[in-house]
């Protein structure tokens, strides 16, 4: 999208990263033979995501997938939730979480500079912050990852 | 891109009267259609109630006082106002309740609880929550049955399916929506209450919408019970109207107790007070009410024809304008309407719409409605919605459809 | 004749905070003594709910544009204010209701449903209406009994028929006054939790007068439900609230149906939203919750003690000034007391001193105060009384003690 | 009660006739042998009249009594009520009670000088107009009155 056609300059929400995984997502899917899978749901708008995920012998995510049904936020951020904690352990994985959800709350600014080079790709998602009533869209994601991650499938 | 506008009474003037019209949203004009789900205030409104505070306020009834006789006077005027304004045939008729949804809990508790368990209350599934939710927690309560009459793929009223709903005599009560939250759908609420009498049944309509944008006279239309909120018709929160006819009025037990509703109070048992005093236990909405009173008075001033053809003009507009959208369908096709339009677009999921014509300025609410049950029926997960109200301009209808045909390539 | 003035925080300052103070009525300064009816409003709040209307305001919780977004915030906002204010353990305790009537209706409905059949509710002889019809309509709804335990001739909460009327551990609920709007008499909360807890039951206190008089820690007194109601905190009418433990809110059922209290709509059966939405029917009283924030920040600036403290020294010397007339007698002699007295007068009705008052401007109510059970009790058919507020002064009560001495002098 | 020592100039309405009569009433008490008798009480303040009368062959009220319990404007408007319909007919005491009323309504400004001339002692009350809910107290005798003179004793 022509930066003079956008709808308005602070568009950058729905950058081309979030708009263009929301539309042709890279981890859409289930994982055949997981060791992992989880559910979340947001029953005010219906959104719904299912992760399904496979974890190596050190117990770092091997391959992971998403299954998402709702909003673009909601789709992307599955999506590059999924990107982003590949390789990764449960105990990373939490601390990357913790990362997102600040820099939901408290905006870009208020995240330090190692910080957002950690969230790499999730930096799309900083604008959020301005957007209080979206941001479970972004976070439902990884309540199903916690799901999945968790011994009974239950966050 | 420009359609050609059909020509409706101008009110922009009193844009001058609504404050928050003048106020910037992220840095753009406020461009507020959402106005079905509450309305802005006129200063009149918001000046009646702050000048009530400032100037002549005390509890209502009981007080024999200045202050207090003042107060009650006021505030009693204002029933007289609304009776005026439903077309009711007195003041006696008109109950004060907090929202429309506590005036139909109060129909669901009170005049539910003379209805016998083998009858049933027939509603419609293009109903918002409001008019659904009691009449579950009252066939629970109860047992009665809870019958609900099919809408068609256009969005009306199903009126063959009202009438076999009907058929056995055994619904007590219809009770319906007179213009849908979600389609904009006015529904033929005098046929619909010829149909529910003939069946032995009593009728009420839920006119949360219709109120706000069409005259209304509740004789006319031969309903026997008729509610509306106050923040929808440009009031304050906190306030709506139960209009019941006062021989159901008189019939009903009460059921809130407490103060303002006695006759006379022993612990053995109590007796109540006369109707619609039966029905307002506590200290009223008093500064509320007398908000309502302004509001009505504002409303009344224009005209509600006026409002009516006002907001006509502007949906025929925005019909003409949407539909022209790419991919835009609009949701429910009644040729009677109000100014209340649903619509979906391929490809974008109405949140995403809500929040990018947010960052355009543009207030639409997008979800469900509070009304699940037709989104089932009509195979949808969510809408956007726009919708009007008397200070909407077609400008404004202009910048919606132009900024959504921008969101529409941005997304697609 | 001026008697001692006991000392109490100087707080003459804050009337100018209070427009209406300024009024004449009938050609004389206005001397409003009847805020136990009805409190007047600052400016703080009267601006509040202005600048709401003018500045920022949509309907709340489902929308997503930024005006619904903000006054959302707000509106939770002020959940966290009330939340402090009692000492609550959790906002998710605190349920907005219309007023305190519809609070104690709340509870007699959802937790009154989880009652027995053979077992009690337990009031007071020294009830408000509020306090006693919701329970005598729940008596006849479901069977339960309703027990009342007796009061004094000092006018104090008779704490040994309390316990009497406990003994038998059937009392499911004690729901009493945590301050007398008749007699001023404040009840040992903590002591008639500790009670009701002992034999089983749970405890409930309409805290519409003392929530405004003194500091209240719901926690500390270790109550399971407390209320109060706006309009006598220096807010606005059509607004209450209602606290109650989590778990018990979470064990029970709905009260009122309709939008935002609910999980998923299905006709054949709904779910429920988390608690307090589940509580909370429809579009709320969202420019009065704001309102009532703004109270409550305002009298947090003041400080419960500091209002306690002014109120003290006021009625101290009210009663000097009062009991000093001959043939007058204060009803009601509890040593723990707030700024409420009722009196009678010698040979002189209620109603013809409130309007002799009235005709000097100031503003007393007469009649039973929606306690005629107890009025019976004390033999009276009707009492006059002056209550206090933040903004009163030791001039005004001598005004009233001066005026009250010509008064009987003139009827008798 | 010497002017200086009123409670306000505004006065009027307690005057002395008033408040005499309510502290002795001329007309308390009941008819012995009434043919007619009826009551009125206001819920809302405990205030209560019976009326009790004996008319003569034309239907005049030849005696007239009654009991009340109330404040002093009730207490008042029975007594002197009793007064001025003594010797009138059913007809005459409707008219009465019409003009009493309208007056009550709509203050001594608004009533007639043939009317005022009528109501007699009962321009006592005039200032009732600016105590509206003190109104009631003044017609409650006269609720009372039309039930005595009802054939079933109801108003
Ligand atoms: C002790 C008490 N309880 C309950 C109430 C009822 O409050 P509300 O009328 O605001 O519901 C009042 C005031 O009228 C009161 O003084
Ligand atoms: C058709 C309809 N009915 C009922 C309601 C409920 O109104 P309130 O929330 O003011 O009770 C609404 C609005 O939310 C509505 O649009």
């Amino acid at each position: 999208m022509p930066e003079a056609d956008a709808p308005s300059s602070a568009e950058a929400l729905y950058r081309a990263l979030v708009v263009g995984r929301a539309r042709t997502p890279v981890f859409a899917g289930a994982v055949e033979g997981a060791d992992g899978a989880g559910e979340g749901a947001n029953p005010l708008c219906g959104d719904r995501v299912a992760v399904s995920l496979r974890r190596d012998a050190e117990g770092r995510v091997a391959e992971i997938r998403h299954e998402s049904d709702g909003c673009a936020i909601c789709v992307a951020a599955a999506d590059l939730m999924a990107e982003t904690v590949s390789g990764l352990d449960a105990v990373a994985i939490g601390a990357l979480r913790s990362g997102f959800e600040a820099m939901l709350r408290d905006g870009a600014a208020a995240t330090s500079a190692p910080q957002r080079d950690r969230l790499g790709l999730l930096n799309a998602f900083a604008d959020l912050h301005e957007y209080k009533s979206r941001r479970k869209c972004a976070t439902l994601p990884w309540s199903a990852l916690s799901a999945a991650l968790a011994p009974d499938g239950k966050e | 891109m420009n359609a050609v506008l059909p020509v409706g009474p101008d009110l922009s003037a009193l844009r001058a009267d609504f404050p928050i019209l003048g106020e910037t949203v992220r840095g753009k004009k406020l461009v507020f259609l959402d106005s079905a789900a509450s309305a802005q205030k006129p200063v009149q409104v918001i000046d009646a109630m702050s000048d009530a505070m400032r100037r002549q306020y005390a509890n209502v009834h009981r007080g024999l006082h200045w202050m207090s006789e003042r107060t009650s006077d006021v505030y009693e005027g204002v029933r007289d106002k609304v009776a005026a304004f439903l077309g009711a045939g007195a003041r006696e008729e008109i109950v004060f309740t907090a929202n429309s949804t506590a005036a139909i809990n109060l129909v669901a508790h009170s005049f539910g609880s003379l209805l016998k368990p083998d009858q049933a209350v027939l509603i419609s599934e293009m109903e918002h929550h409001a008019n659904i939710i009691p009449w579950q927690l009252l066939r629970d309560r109860t047992g009665i049955a809870l019958r609900v009459a099919r809408v068609t793929d256009r969005g009306e009223l199903d009126l063959d399916s009202l009438r076999a709903e009907l058929a056995d005599g055994k619904v007590g009560l219809v009770s319906v929506t007179h213009m849908s939250n979600v389609l904009g759908t006015v529904t033929p609420a005098a046929e619909i209450a010829r149909m529910a009498h003939e069946a032995g049944a009593r009728v009420m309509f839920d006119g949360s919408q219709a109120a706000v944008h069409q005259p209304v006279d509740v004789q006319a239309l031969d309903a026997d019970f008729y509610v509306f909120t106050g923040h929808k018709l440009y009031g304050p929160t906190g306030i709506g109207v139960l209009w019941a006819r006062r021989e159901l009025l008189e019939a009903m037990p009460p059921f809130l107790g407490g103060g303002d509703m006695i006759g006379t109070v022993r612990f053995e048992g109590s007796t109540w007070a006369e109707v619609p005093h039966k029905f307002e236990a506590g200290t009223p909405a008093i500064l509320e009410t007398i908000g309502l009173g302004a509001a009505i008075d504002y409303v009344q001033r224009i005209g509600m024809e006026t409002i009516q053809a006002h907001e006509r003009a502007l949906t025929a507009h925005a019909l003409q304008r949407l539909r022209a959208i790419e991919g835009l369908r609009v949701v429910g096709e009644a040729p009677e309407r109000g100014g209340v339009i649903s619509f979906a677009l391929a490809g974008a999921h109405a949140h995403d719409i809500a929040t990018l014509l947010d960052q355009n300025g543009i207030a639409v609410r997008a979800g469900t409605h509070c009304a699940e049950p037709l989104m089932r029926r009509l195979g949808l997960t969510s809408t956007a919605r726009a919708s009007f109200a008397l200070y909407t301009t077609s400008e404004e209808v202009d910048v919606l459809a132009d900024t959504l045909d921008r969101v529409r390539r941005f997304l697609a």
